[in-house]
């Protein structure tokens, strides 16, 4: 019994719901203070993304007249509701909200399910700039799938030691046995690949093709206004929020004995990703056009990635 | 990988104090020296030539004269008001002022919610010029009076000359 | 709701109402004087963003919108459908004096009159490109305005 | 319980003679002859599986009672394994539903007397083909339904390509059956035998160069009838132009035949998946045909040839799980293979009723028919999720036993060659969902085309069929591992146990062994559902706070939807940047324009690889036969 209520205060409070919402809020404000530094300028109060929603919560929602109702009302609420679920299996230390022994794939799927419902909830808004922000969309879907598959599985493989392993607890173990991955220096394609695919799979601002303000009127969510824009615009945070745990969880997952030190170092961590891999390019760069984007993704990323693949296969 | 643009200057940026001047909390900065702002008329310079009115482009003044309520009867009220929302703050009205009585102020903080918030209202005050001692009809007398004595004058000195 | 949750959660909103501010600019045929005015707000030297500022793309996500120029006989169709696209509760606010009157094209035949013609405008900075600091003034207003709209809204 | 086999087969060509007596009469006696005769073959095939399935017995049936004598079998021979009975499940569920489909989808055609006997001909051969103990058996059957399949594509000649893609089908399919012709003389001409089962004996000892050969033409054969690689324009062709549920009964069965002789082949009668060329050679095919067809797909304009497209490079997925030779990947590949013949079959019927709403089937003319058919719609998302694997439906369960299957033999074996299928797998997954969402957009999404003004929904006499396919997606999507242990450990074991298959057939009774297939995680363990119950009540009390969603009012009937629209209300219009919104709907082939403009030169290569010339579809194949034979000569 107490080890249900454990499981059940884990998923609740602390690598659970309550941590995931607010370390997403967080760290989302703490981006675009960062970024507005960068730029010499004051920046905004970190709790602005908290602000965004609530006051998106609180405006009208309007229906267009072209648009396929329920589809439109129902997708943010599965994008939201799958971002958080994914949310679940990243651990802070060792503990994780749910464990299962295949949870990358799980994620993977979860995340791709994020993208489908942001591209089904446009196309049933009905409006040509949705249309041509979904198309935009899947194209960033499929440059950056790739890369992110071959991170997983070279990671997979060098923690299965033998047997290729999926399950975040068991990368963990080996990752408190003999250090996190970053420091072996066979992973640091891979490493590299993984922070470039974040942004592009965050939709952060070098990389957001899907809603360019100012080529497609924020493309996909062009026709969307109050509650449901309040979810994508949560769907963005806690997504961000995931890739930069998703990342600590492969590739920096120290285990110090006590919880409380690894919650400190995996927040540490979190902001120092979201730092290099996604303030620095939103300060940085402009936005990629869309065959630029797809370029980029399967060429250099995915040649870090095999890079990193073939050097773990020749078993270095 | 090609050298980043601005990855230099945006790393040392964060150590470095932000630009940004702290206006909605603090004051206003002061605008640059003679920046053409909000108008200020000087009531009692103006002469009401209306040359200010006949050079504004957009128009934006209008003059209104009313009889001086305490004053002798020819006196006037003229209030002239500014609409700063449709002036283009060119400064022509301030060059042509022949007594300089129109100056743009460097307040540039015009905002508000009413129309009224805009208007710019000063007040002239015409006294009636000075009535003339004489009435026309005395004028006319005067004047009969003048013509009979030139030429009873004349008359005189041709009398003299016949001599 | 139990102890008046959802009094608290409207409490926040309408606080939250005046702290995320997005802006749409639409531009009535203006000079292009007070579009880069308005741009120059976000830039690191004014930084509207500090009042929780962000161009938006669309004016389905829009809460204040900014209007410059003097409404031209072809932007005043496309003017009322875009202001008709936006959703409750927002403020007009009109940039420079062109929309307020038409500045120097007061009468011409190609200019559709003041903006006040075709929705009551919250807030309006004057002059002939307005400073950014004025930009930004007038923002902060309609932000409190704005409050009052959306406590209106659920009251 | 011995001659169910045999009845369940006669039952079907029995109902095809009845019912072009009968069935001129009228309608109903034509239905009434149809539905009891796929009725009664379905239930005589679920008999079966207790015994079959859950005890692993192996029912064998001798025609004409000619049991083997002094150990060589001269009668043809029924038998059925766990294997065959599972592909029979899978022909006989095609053929219920699709047969109820079509009673309303038919209805206005004429002569459907003879569409129903060749129906149900068609529905005999398939079946007598997977339960079938003989080789030649195996091609009379695979003969009677190549013909069949022909004969009903063109069935409705007056649409435009229809006569041309059948006869494509025969000529290019009639090379396939010769080579499966050849392939049983020369083992014939071996072994003396046409016994599967005498076949798995003899095989293993006979080395020499002439079964080689055998094995070369038989694997070109059933590469023919799964059209795979050099063949798959067929499908393409014969898709487009068939009425939708004989589309449905080509990619759901027609291409599992195929599949189920692959496996036959390799793990019975020549055992030699063990070897790694032979893995090379059907992985290799699965891959390649898996990625060439999804990238053609991507930018078709019609919706069924791209639906034809998927439907084979799915199956590819199927033959790249079989190749592997490991039990998972023969587990996972035919789980995959009755998850594809449910969610293609239903994508399929979906296409049949937009075809019959709309009358048009072009990608570029449709728009916008979700709000005119909702449950057609829904019905199509539940289709698409399945197929490109998202989490609760059933294509997610298969493709990820896939993905693990491919995975672990790569990491086993240390063979680089497995991890690159692995990349090419996942990377199918990504384009078959791109290729799905541009469907959706184009088809069911985006402003209401001018076509489907007037579209309304399709009979329930349609929509029947389909939820049933609907729901069996998605009770397999839920429970995985229960349906693993129940019918994929016995298929698998039947397969790999060739021995058990041959002793059964000849010397009486035998049991099948059961290979250890670590099953799909359970993930829905009691934790997962409180989180989600917890996350939609919060999600609740946000949504609580008042904030109105606003609608614009229905249209009253008589009402029609005019374009123009005052701009003072124009609060519901799509954003069009201030203009007027005129009807501008992103049709499916101007989406993707980043990922296309990269790879312009593959596109444009296979665009003319596919001509459409049945001379060029009959040399690629006779080249790759002639490739197959030396690859089978210097390697195996």
């Amino acid at each position: 019994m107490i080890g249900f209520i454990q499981s059940v205060l884990n998923i609740l409070l602390l690598p659970g719901l309550a941590f995931t919402l607010i370390a997403s809020i967080l760290l989302a404000g703490i981006d675009r203070v960062l970024v507005a530094r960068m730029q010499r300028r004051v920046g905004p109060p970190v709790l602005q993304p908290l602000y965004d929603v609530l006051k998106c919560l609180g405006k009208e929602t309007i229906v267009p007249r072209k648009a396929n109702e329920k589809v439109f009302l129902l997708a943010p609420a599965v994008g939201l509701i799958s971002v958080l679920v994914t949310a679940m299996f990243l651990p802070i230390g060792n503990v994780s909200a749910i464990r299962t022994n295949a949870d990358m794939i799980v994620i993977l799927y979860l995340l791709t399910l994020a993208s489908v419902t942001l591209i089904v909830g446009s196309a049933a808004s009905g409006s040509p700039f949705a249309g041509v922000g979904l198309s935009r969309e899947m194209v960033a879907m499929i440059s950056y799938e790739l890369p992110l598959v071959m991170v997983m599985l070279t990671v997979g493989f060098v923690c299965g030691n033998g047997l290729a392993t999926f399950s975040l607890a068991k990368i963990g173990a080996y990752q408190a046995a003999n250090g996190p991955l970053l420091l072996n220096p066979v992973l640091w394609p891979a490493a590299i690949a993984l922070l470039f695919v974040i942004p592009c799979e965050v939709g952060q601002q070098p990389f957001d093709i899907d809603e360019a303000e100012t080529e497609i009127c924020e493309g996909v969510l062009a026709e969307y206004s109050g509650k449901p824009l309040a979810q994508f615009k949560m769907m963005h945070n806690v997504k961000m929020y995931v890739m930069s745990g998703l990342f600590c969880a492969l590739f920096l997952n120290i285990q110090t004995g006590f919880f409380l030190a690894d919650i400190l170092i995996y927040c540490v961590s979190c902001v120092l990703v979201t730092f290099v891999s996604m303030s620095v390019p939103h300060a940085v760069t402009a936005r990629f056009r869309v065959e630029q984007v797809f370029k980029f993704y399967w060429t250099v990323v995915t040649g870090c990635a095999a890079l990193s693949l073939i050097l773990v296969w020749i078993g270095l | 990988m090609a050298k980043i643009p601005y990855l230099g200057t945006a790393l040392t940026n964060l150590f470095r104090k932000p630009v940004t001047i702290d206006f909605p909390a603090g004051e206003a900065p002061k605008a640059q020296p003679n920046y053409r702002g909000r108008i200020a008329f000087d009531g009692t310079k103006c002469i009401n030539c209306g040359m200010c009115e006949r050079v504004c482009a957009p128009s934006c003044m209008t003059r209104v004269a009313k009889p001086l309520e305490g004053g002798e009867p020819g006196d006037q009220e003229i209030t002239f008001t500014f609409d700063m929302t449709s002036c283009t703050f060119c400064g022509m009205c301030a060059d042509f002022c022949a007594k300089k009585a129109i100056t743009l102020t460097d307040d540039y903080m015009m905002t508000g919610t009413q129309p009224e918030d805009f208007l710019v209202v000063g007040k002239v005050i015409k006294k009636a010029p000075p009535k003339p001692k004489f009435t026309p009809e005395q004028l006319a007398a005067m004047k009969a009076a003048a013509e009979a004595k030139k030429k009873a004058a004349e008359a005189a000195k041709a009398a003299a000359e016949g001599k | 709701m139990l102890f008046d949750l959802d009094k608290k959660i409207n409490e926040a909103i309408d606080d939250a109402a005046s702290k995320s501010l997005w802006l749409y600019h639409i531009n009535a045929g203006s000079c292009n004087g007070c579009d880069i005015e308005i741009v120059a707000a976000l830039t690191p030297r004014y930084d509207a963003e500090r009042l929780g500022c962000k161009l938006t793309g669309s004016p389905r996500q829009a809460d204040i919108v900014l209007v410059s120029g003097p409404v031209t006989l072809q932007s005043r169709d496309r003017l009322i459908r875009t202001l008709a696209q936006v959703p409750e509760p927002y403020c007009l606010v009109t940039v420079g004096s062109c929309p307020c009157s038409g500045n120097v094209f007061k009468g011409s035949y190609a200019v559709c009159g003041p903006v006040d013609k075709y929705r009551h405008v919250d807030v309006s900075v004057a002059g002939c490109t307005p400073k950014p600091e004025a930009i930004m003034a007038g923002i902060a207003q309609a932000a409190a305005i704005l409050k009052e709209k959306r406590k209106g809204m659920h009251e | 319980m011995e001659n169910f086999p045999i009845l369940a087969i006669m039952t079907l060509f029995m109902g095809a003679f009845i019912n072009s007596l009968v069935g001129r009469r009228s309608h109903k006696a034509r239905v009434a002859v149809v539905f009891t005769t796929m009725a009664i073959s379905l239930l005589l095939v679920v008999s079966m599986v207790p015994a079959v399935m859950f005890r692993g017995e192996i029912i064998t049936y001798w025609m004409g009672g000619w049991a083997p004598e002094a150990g060589w079998a001269y009668g043809i021979g029924l038998e059925v394994d766990a294997l065959s009975l599972f592909f029979g499940l899978i022909v006989t569920i095609a053929v219920m539903v699709s047969g109820t489909y079509s009673f309303t989808y038919m209805k206005r055609d004429d002569s459907q007397v003879n569409f129903y006997t060749l129906f149900l001909m068609l529905a005999g051969s398939v079946l007598g083909l997977v339960l079938s103990g003989d080789l030649f058996n195996i091609f009379v059957m695979v003969e009677i339904m190549t013909f069949t399949a022909v004969a009903l594509t063109a069935f409705r000649n007056d649409t435009e390509g229809a006569l041309e893609g059948a006869f494509k089908y025969l000529v290019v399919g009639s090379l396939g059956s010769v080579s499966i012709l050849t392939g049983t003389i020369l083992i014939y001409g071996c072994l003396h035998t046409l016994n599967l089962a005498q076949i798995a004996d003899l095989a293993i000892h006979t080395r020499n160069p002439v079964m080689v050969v055998a094995f070369g033409f038989l694997f070109v054969g059933f590469c023919t009838k799964a059209f795979m690689f050099p063949f798959q324009p067929l499908a393409a062709d014969a898709h487009a132009v068939a009425p939708a549920s004989i589309s449905m009964m080509i990619s759901g069965v027609l291409t599992k035949c195929g599949v189920y002789g692959m496996i036959r082949l390799v793990y019975v009668l020549f055992q030699n998946i063990g070897q790694t060329h032979v893995q090379y050679l059907v992985t290799g095919m699965g891959c390649l045909t898996m990625f060439i067809c999804v990238t053609m797909a991507f930018n078709q304009h019609n919706f069924k040839r791209l639906l034809a497209f998927h439907s084979i490079s799915q199956v590819g997925y199927v033959i790249t799980a079989i190749g592997l030779g490991t039990a998972v990947g023969l587990g996972a590949g035919l789980y995959h293979a009755i998850n594809h013949t449910l969610f293609k079959g239903l994508l399929f019927l979906v296409a049949g009723a937009v075809q019959h709403q709309t009358g048009t089937l072009d990608l570029d003319e449709l728009g916008g028919l979700s709000k005119k058919m909702p449950k057609t719609t829904l019905l199509f998302l539940i289709g698409a999720a399945s197929i490109s694997g998202i989490p609760p439906f059933n294509g997610f369960a298969s493709k990820w036993m896939i993905y693990q299957s491919i995975f672990s033999k790569a990491v086993n074996t240390g063979n680089i060659f497995f991890l690159l299928v692995c990349i090419v797998a996942l990377l199918t997954s990504v384009l078959t969902l791109a290729s799905f969402v541009k469907v959706a957009q184009s088809v069911f999404f985006g402003q209401c085309a001018v076509l489907c003004r007037d579209a309304e929904e399709c009979e329930k006499g349609m929509r029947i069929p389909m939820w049933v396919l609907a729901i069996l997606c998605v009770v397999l999507g839920l429970f995985p591992d229960q349906f693993g242990e129940l019918f994929l450990k016995p298929a698998a074991g039947a397969a790999m146990g060739a021995d058990v298959y041959a002793a059964a057939m000849l010397s009486g009774k035998a049991v099948t062994s059961m290979p250890a297939i670590y099953g799909y995680i359970g993930t829905w363990s009691p934790i997962v559902w409180i989180v989600l119950l917890l996350i939609v009540t919060a999600g609740m009390t946000i949504f609580s706070v008042s904030a109105p969603i606003r609608k614009p009012e229905a249209l009253g009937e008589g009402e029609v939807e005019d374009e123009h629209v005052l701009p003072e209300n124009a609060k519901y219009e799509p954003f069009f940047s201030g203009e007027e919104s005129v009807h501008s709907h992103v049709t499916g082939s101007d989406l993707f324009w980043g990922f296309k403009e990269n790879w312009k030169k593959y596109f444009s290569f296979w665009h003319d690889w596919h001509s459409g010339i049945v001379n060029d579809y009959e040399l690629y194949g006779v080249v790759f036969l002639a490739a197959a034979l030396i690859y089978c000569i210097l390697f195996i």
